[in-house]
């Protein structure tokens, strides 16, 4: 019941994004959906300017190509990642371990600027070259490719910690029983990964490339800044520049529809086989040992992933700061602090014990409309937040015009930020689900029913028994949501209250809008500090619980 | 509560200011343009804001037609603002003043070469031109002031000229422009004044440099004057403090406001006069004198111009 | 005294399309050691659960201590069970995973529990040790003395003593018969061993293809088995002996 | 002929500071079914682990078909394992469970082989099922197949017939038998049944508290127990009647 509530709050602006696309389509569809709109060009007499392909299909195929580059990417580095962390035996593991997560907690938008800046010079004169060399076309389509190849490594390099934080997660809670029986029946260790470890922590990894697949989708900020277009592009040209909202929502509904099928396609790769772990798990599984050679080797790659998608922009962060600190204080930033520390952990905490409440849900009750209904609350990740955002305020609106309950919206929506953390949580439910999702499939039912036997009843059971066991996947749901709300901008732009100022929005309106690189970065690292220490307060909250 | 998409840091110290002053306070929402419009929407007569503080005239429009603001009737504000910077029905009033202008490699290219901005659409420019993304609304600006000017067939030509003439796909911010301009991979480039103004005040030794290289060419002093615009602010149609609003209105363009302008922002003020340094360096120039209210008439318009030019 | 009898009424359970248990009847009077005997597979342990309430049959009624139980939770049906495959607590030491049924009572109860039990199962020296930190035959002890602890008024064994060697399993035999008799629960007991079956049960029920084929004393088996799967079975018992 | 003989020389085991395995020395020939036997806890799943190379002793020789295997990795021993929890993989059916140790077959052959395997364990009505799906016995059947399968020169049994019925126990004790001798492999088999160690093995080892006490031919452990605890418990076996 509290699930369909849970589910209806989610769906309302979903809701609203259905009606809106399917009203009649309007002129400003055509100018996306068309080549030569209106036939301007052909009245003209310019036919030869016609260009092949619509916009919609050029830009659908951008963001299909990105999609796939980075998902594809993500996982390999992810998966290889959270494997040899959490198998293999060499220097700086555990620090490794720790360590691998923190490129989340710089935004994509920081991490484009930042190796914008640090490329920017290279990639011109290399441009020069290669027009002296090759001509004004090569350079053309070297510049786009270099933009296309800048745009997948900086995604991937904010992305991939989710896969990695997922697939950990499910190698740590894998039985070793599991890979002792592979070994003995003669497989190698690579054999045993793929054909055993791979299969059983597939639904966690899954739900990881679902999330790097959600932030790709609708990542605004970065492309813009290092010259992509793709579909969410887009629906701020359609809004801003051709001012036709149902235009945006329409093209809102196209990454839907994308993302319907990734859905489907989910459900179709670990539905088929809906298996539980039937062993219980055993802690501190063995680490395998590896020679000297191969384990420097990883040690190093693993410094080498680490340097490029954080030292390094912090380290250039950090270099910038400096300068902007001799005209600008730390101080004046401090506020905004603990602002933005408040919300994030309130935030998170709502969106867990939702995530927790769904999951469970799902467990107890493992109807298919039941999973659907979960899947869909998830949706709203799809959406960019800016969207979202003004679905949300024209819901408010009609709801406020046509009830009473006016003033509780007011107060929520613009006197408080009680709004904002409703709106994260349709937002953010997509970030929180998964991992607890699948730590709680990696529990055997047997344990449910042992509890249940010796009579303690639904909640009972939740307390003693699965939150224990689900105390990595909690803590790696609440590591990503806490430093993904801190993060977050479109929505806190849209719906924050007056003089409500978070860490994200004000490194946003400097580093972005103004783009004094110096000032903002002061802001951009204390957020990314504030990350790091949300990073550190959840691992010492999961210890001592 | 003042709503705004204006980021600027000096802009809250003049608000402070304000406050010193008056004792009215301040409440800031900052936000995308668009999505303020749409809070406002929302808000209906239940409205929460009293002013709304924006860049670029055609939005201003925008914010007019949809019935987000009101008139107002100032002395104060009617001399403060040159007639063509605000609206005819005094629904909003100028508060500063940038140019859009055309920088170029002062080793490739010399002085006078460029005096329109339709000579970057002649065929020597051929791969030497670069702009940003038509989304951004400074060049749907431009181009709106094109069509008012001259008629749309005539914008789509040159914007369909200029975009086989860039040596690159749109994109990145004017910054971006200039540094590209600098490093030789194009000659000439579309930007507004300020960046140039932010670009040479940079710490940055890198952005120094960039500015050192480039030179500024207001264009079409001959004919239509170069396009400027500005941003500027309304009173909500259903402020709650109207008469706060106002006064906090009249400070902005006050001389005491304007003047800090071009030291904070390098944007002009209203009265186009400034003794800042990078501003006389530039000289005075003639600037199109088209009413800001047609931008916003023919916004539209541009925005499907651009699209049939296929300018990104 | 409480009526602590079980019975079960033309009980059937399907999955899928597949007949697992076909019309099982069956019934225990207060007291008694009930012994379920079967080849693999023929749906003993389904019929443990269907008694204990984690699965509900298709058709049939469960009659447990004189109520229908249909409509009662595992939890609220004093009923406890030993898993075959354990099912303990990973997380929880040995002391804990005793401990766990034992909600209601005061902390120096449980103790005074939780340490009989130990005694009784010879665990006392790995009482803080983990499930995974435990051998085969001291983790199916560790099962039999959790679902002990709380008394419930029906024990249900799957396998209880598969994983213990000969002289612990004889020991641990006539221990649980004793404290069954004495505190007047009732028990059934899944097992493989046809010699734990005759030494234990005051009734056999055999189970062959989820149906009920003979039940009877031992004895009466021995004396008279219906059929020959039922001979063979308990031709290798050692009546004689006990 | 190969050698396939087994050699434990003064292995010993510690975990922190507890002493699982005090020096076991322990030798078996080629073809010969070796048996484990002993009270729970007393180490003998650890010395078939040792064995496997899934624990490394921290002292002491494990020969090998003749060969130190200290640094030989378990994947290859060509050892085969029959777990005591069976470790069944939950994501794959009984024919793929069974198969998945056969990686250098072709696909005839396996398919061969596996077929062969579900006849020889009475499996091939569940081939199609995943372990969950299957009752105990049925699955310590299928991790016995699985563990044949790739015909490992020297195969591990760690309790393999805890959760069969008597009937099938019987059987399958010597099929497995036959099949030992016939493909001339060596067995050592953990087991708590003192009947099935006295008719499968040709040497029985009594472990207890993690020591050889005494090693020998079921007869010769008849006649000449060493000590009380390995006089009762073979007391109890029958080896007059096999
Ligand atoms: N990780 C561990 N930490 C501490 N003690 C352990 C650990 N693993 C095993 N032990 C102890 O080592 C001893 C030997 O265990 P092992 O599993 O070899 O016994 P076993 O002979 O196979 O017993 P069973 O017949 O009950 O399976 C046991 O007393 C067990 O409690
Ligand atoms: N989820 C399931 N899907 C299909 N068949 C199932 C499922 N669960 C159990 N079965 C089948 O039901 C039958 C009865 O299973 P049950 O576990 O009750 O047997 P059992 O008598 O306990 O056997 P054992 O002595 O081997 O434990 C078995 O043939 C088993 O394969
Ligand atoms: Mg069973
Ligand atoms: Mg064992």
């Amino acid at each position: 019941m509290g699930a369909l509530l849970l589910c209806l709050l989610v769906c309302l602006p979903l809701t609203f994004i259905l009606y809106e696309s399917s009203k009649p389509s309007t002129e400003a569809w055509q100018q996306l959906s068309q080549v030569d709109p209106g036939g301007i060009l052909e009245e003209l007499d310019l036919k030869e300017e016609i260009p092949e392909h619509s916009r919609l299909y050029l830009k659908t195929k951008n963001t299909l190509l990105l999609l796939c580059s980075v998902v594809a990417l993500s996982a390999m580095a992810g998966i290889a990642l959270a494997w040899v962390v959490s198998r293999w035996h060499f220097p700086l593991r555990k620090s490794m371990s720790v360590c691998l997560v923190l490129p989340l907690t710089i935004p994509s938008y920081i991490l484009a600027a930042s190796y914008k800046l640090l490329t920017i010079d290279t990639k011109n004169s290399l441009a020069v070259w290669v027009r002296t060399n090759w001509g004004q076309d090569v350079m053309s389509t070297f510049d786009e490719l270099w933009n296309f190849t800048l745009a997948t490594f900086v995604l991937t390099a904010a992305f991939f910690p989710y896969v990695y934080l997922a697939a950990r997660t499910a190698f740590s809670n894998l039985s070793t029983s599991y890979l002792e029986s592979s070994q003995s029946l003669g497989l190698s260790s690579s054999q045993t990964f793929l054909k055993v470890a791979l299969p059983l922590a597939r639904p966690a990894i899954i739900g990881g490339l679902m999330l790097v697949s959600l932030e790709t989708l609708n990542e605004f900020g970065a492309m813009k800044i290092l010259g992509i277009d793709t579909l969410t592009t887009e629906i701020f040209y359609a809004w801003t520049n051709l001012e036709d909202k149902n235009a945006a929502i329409r093209l809102a509904g196209c990454i839907m529809l994308i993302l319907l099928v990734l859905l489907i396609a989910e459900q179709w790769l670990s539905g088929g086989k809906r298996f539980h772990a039937s062993r219980n798990t055993s802690s501190s599984p063995t680490l395998k040992k590896i020679p000297k050679f191969k384990s420097a080797l990883v040690t190093l790659s693993c410094l080498t992933i680490l340097f490029l998608a954080f030292i390094l922009p912090v380290g250039q962060l950090i270099n910038l700061a400096v300068d902007g600190l001799e005209k600008d204080s730390i101080s004046r930033f401090l506020p905004l602090v603990a602002n933005s520390l408040w919300l994030a952990a309130n935030s998170s905490v709502l969106i867990l014990f939702a995530s927790v409440f769904l999951a469970y849900a799902c467990r107890k009750i493992p109807h298919w409309s039941m999973v659907t209904l979960s899947k869909v609350s998830t949706l709203g990740y799809a959406i960019p937040g800016a969207i979202l955002g003004i679905c949300t305020i024209a819901v408010i609106g009609f709801i406020k015009n046509n009830t009473s309950g006016g003033n509780l919206l007011d107060y929520l929506y613009y006197g408080s930020s009680y709004g904002l953390v409703l709106a994260y949580l349709v937002r953010f439910l997509a970030v929180g689900l998964p991992p607890i999702d699948a730590g709680l499939k990696q529990i055997n039912r047997n344990l449910d029913e042992a509890s249940q036997c010796l009579g303690h009843g639904f909640l009972s059971t939740f307390f003693r028994l699965h939150l224990p066991l689900l105390k990595l996947s909690l803590s790696a749901g609440a590591i990503m949501l806490f430093i993904d709300i801190l993060k977050e901008l479109p929505l806190t732009l849209i719906l924050n209250p007056s003089n409500h100022e978070t860490l994200a929005t004000k490194t946003y309106s400097l580093f972005a809008v103004e783009e004094r690189y110096t000032t903002g970065a002061i802001p951009a690292l204390i957020l990314i500090l504030a990350g790091i220490m949300g990073l550190c307060a959840v691992r010492y909250i999961s210890r001592n619980k | 509560t003042l709503y705004t998409y204006r980021h600027y840091e000096a802009d809250s110290a003049l608000y402070e200011k304000f406050t010193q002053k008056t004792g009215i306070k301040v409440n800031i929402v900052k936000s995308k343009a668009d999505a303020l419009f749409e809070r406002l929407k929302s808000e209906g007569s239940d409205c929460k804001s009293d002013l709304l503080v924006t860049s670029d005239a055609a939005r201003l429009v925008k914010a007019k037609n949809l019935g987000l603001l009101q008139s107002v009737e100032s002395s104060t504000l009617f001399t403060n603002v040159p007639a063509n910077l605000r609206d005819e029905d005094n629904q909003w009033f100028g508060i500063t003043v940038r140019a859009r202008v055309i920088v170029y490699n002062k080793d490739k290219v010399k002085a006078g070469a460029i005096t329109s901005y339709e000579d970057l659409t002649k065929p020597e420019w051929k791969g030497r031109v670069v702009a940003r993304s038509s989304s951004n609304i400074y060049n749907q600006s431009l181009l709106a002031s094109m069509v008012a000017n001259k008629g749309s067939k005539e914008a789509l030509l040159w914007a369909l000229k200029l975009r086989k003439n860039m040596a690159r796909k749109p994109q990145g911010s004017d910054r971006d422009q200039m540094r590209a301009v600098a490093a030789g991979l194009a000659d000439a480039a579309i930007v507004n004044t300020y960046y140039i103004g932010l670009l040479a005040n940079s710490q940055n030794t890198k952005d120094q440099e960039v500015a050192s290289k480039i030179a500024v060419c207001f264009p079409n002093q001959d004919s239509t004057g170069t396009h400027i615009n500005i941003s500027g602010a309304g009173i909500c149609k259903y402020s709650p403090n109207k008469a706060n609003a106002l006064k906090l209105l009249e400070f902005l363009t006050s001389v005491e406001a304007q003047s800090t302008f071009p030291k904070t922002t390098s944007e002009f003020p209203l009265s186009m006069k400034s003794d800042s340094p990078l501003i006389l360096a530039w000289g005075k120039f003639k600037a199109d004198n088209l009413k800001l209210s047609e931008l916003g008439k023919h916004n539209a318009t541009a925005a499907k111009l651009f699209n049939a030019a296929n300018w990104e | 005294m409480t009526d602590h009898s079980l019975e079960l009424k033309n009980v059937s359970k399907k999955i899928g399309h597949l007949t697992i248990l076909g019309g099982v009847n069956l019934k225990l009077d207060t007291g008694k050691i009930g012994v379920l005997a079967g080849e693999s597979g023929s749906g003993k342990t389904t019929i443990i659960r269907i008694i204990a309430g984690l699965e509900s049959p298709n058709d049939g009624e469960v009659i447990i201590c004189g109520k229908e139980s249909a409509t009662i939770s595992a939890k609220g049906r004093n009923v406890g069970l030993v898993f075959q495959d354990y099912a303990l607590f990973p997380h929880l030491t040995v002391t804990q995973n005793i401990a766990f049924g034992l909600r209601k009572a005061s902390n120096n109860e449980k103790q005074q529990r939780v340490d009989s039990l130990l005694n009784l199962l010879n665990l006392m020296d790995i009482a803080k040790r983990f499930p995974h930190q435990l051998s085969g035959g001291q983790q199916q002890r560790v099962a039999i003395a959790r679902a002990l602890a709380p008394r419930p008024a029906i024990i249900l064994f799957d396998e209880p003593f598969s994983n213990l060697d000969s002289i612990q399993k004889r020991k641990l035999r006539e221990q649980i018969k004793t404290l069954i008799k004495e505190t007047k629960s009732t028990a059934l007991i899944v097992t493989h061993d046809i010699d734990d079956a005759m030494r234990l049960a005051d009734e056999i029920f055999i189970i062959q293809h989820g149906k009920v084929v003979q039940s009877g004393t031992p004895k009466e088996l021995r004396l008279s088995p219906t059929n020959s799967y039922v001979a063979e079975l308990v031709s290798h018992g050692h009546l004689d002996r006990s």
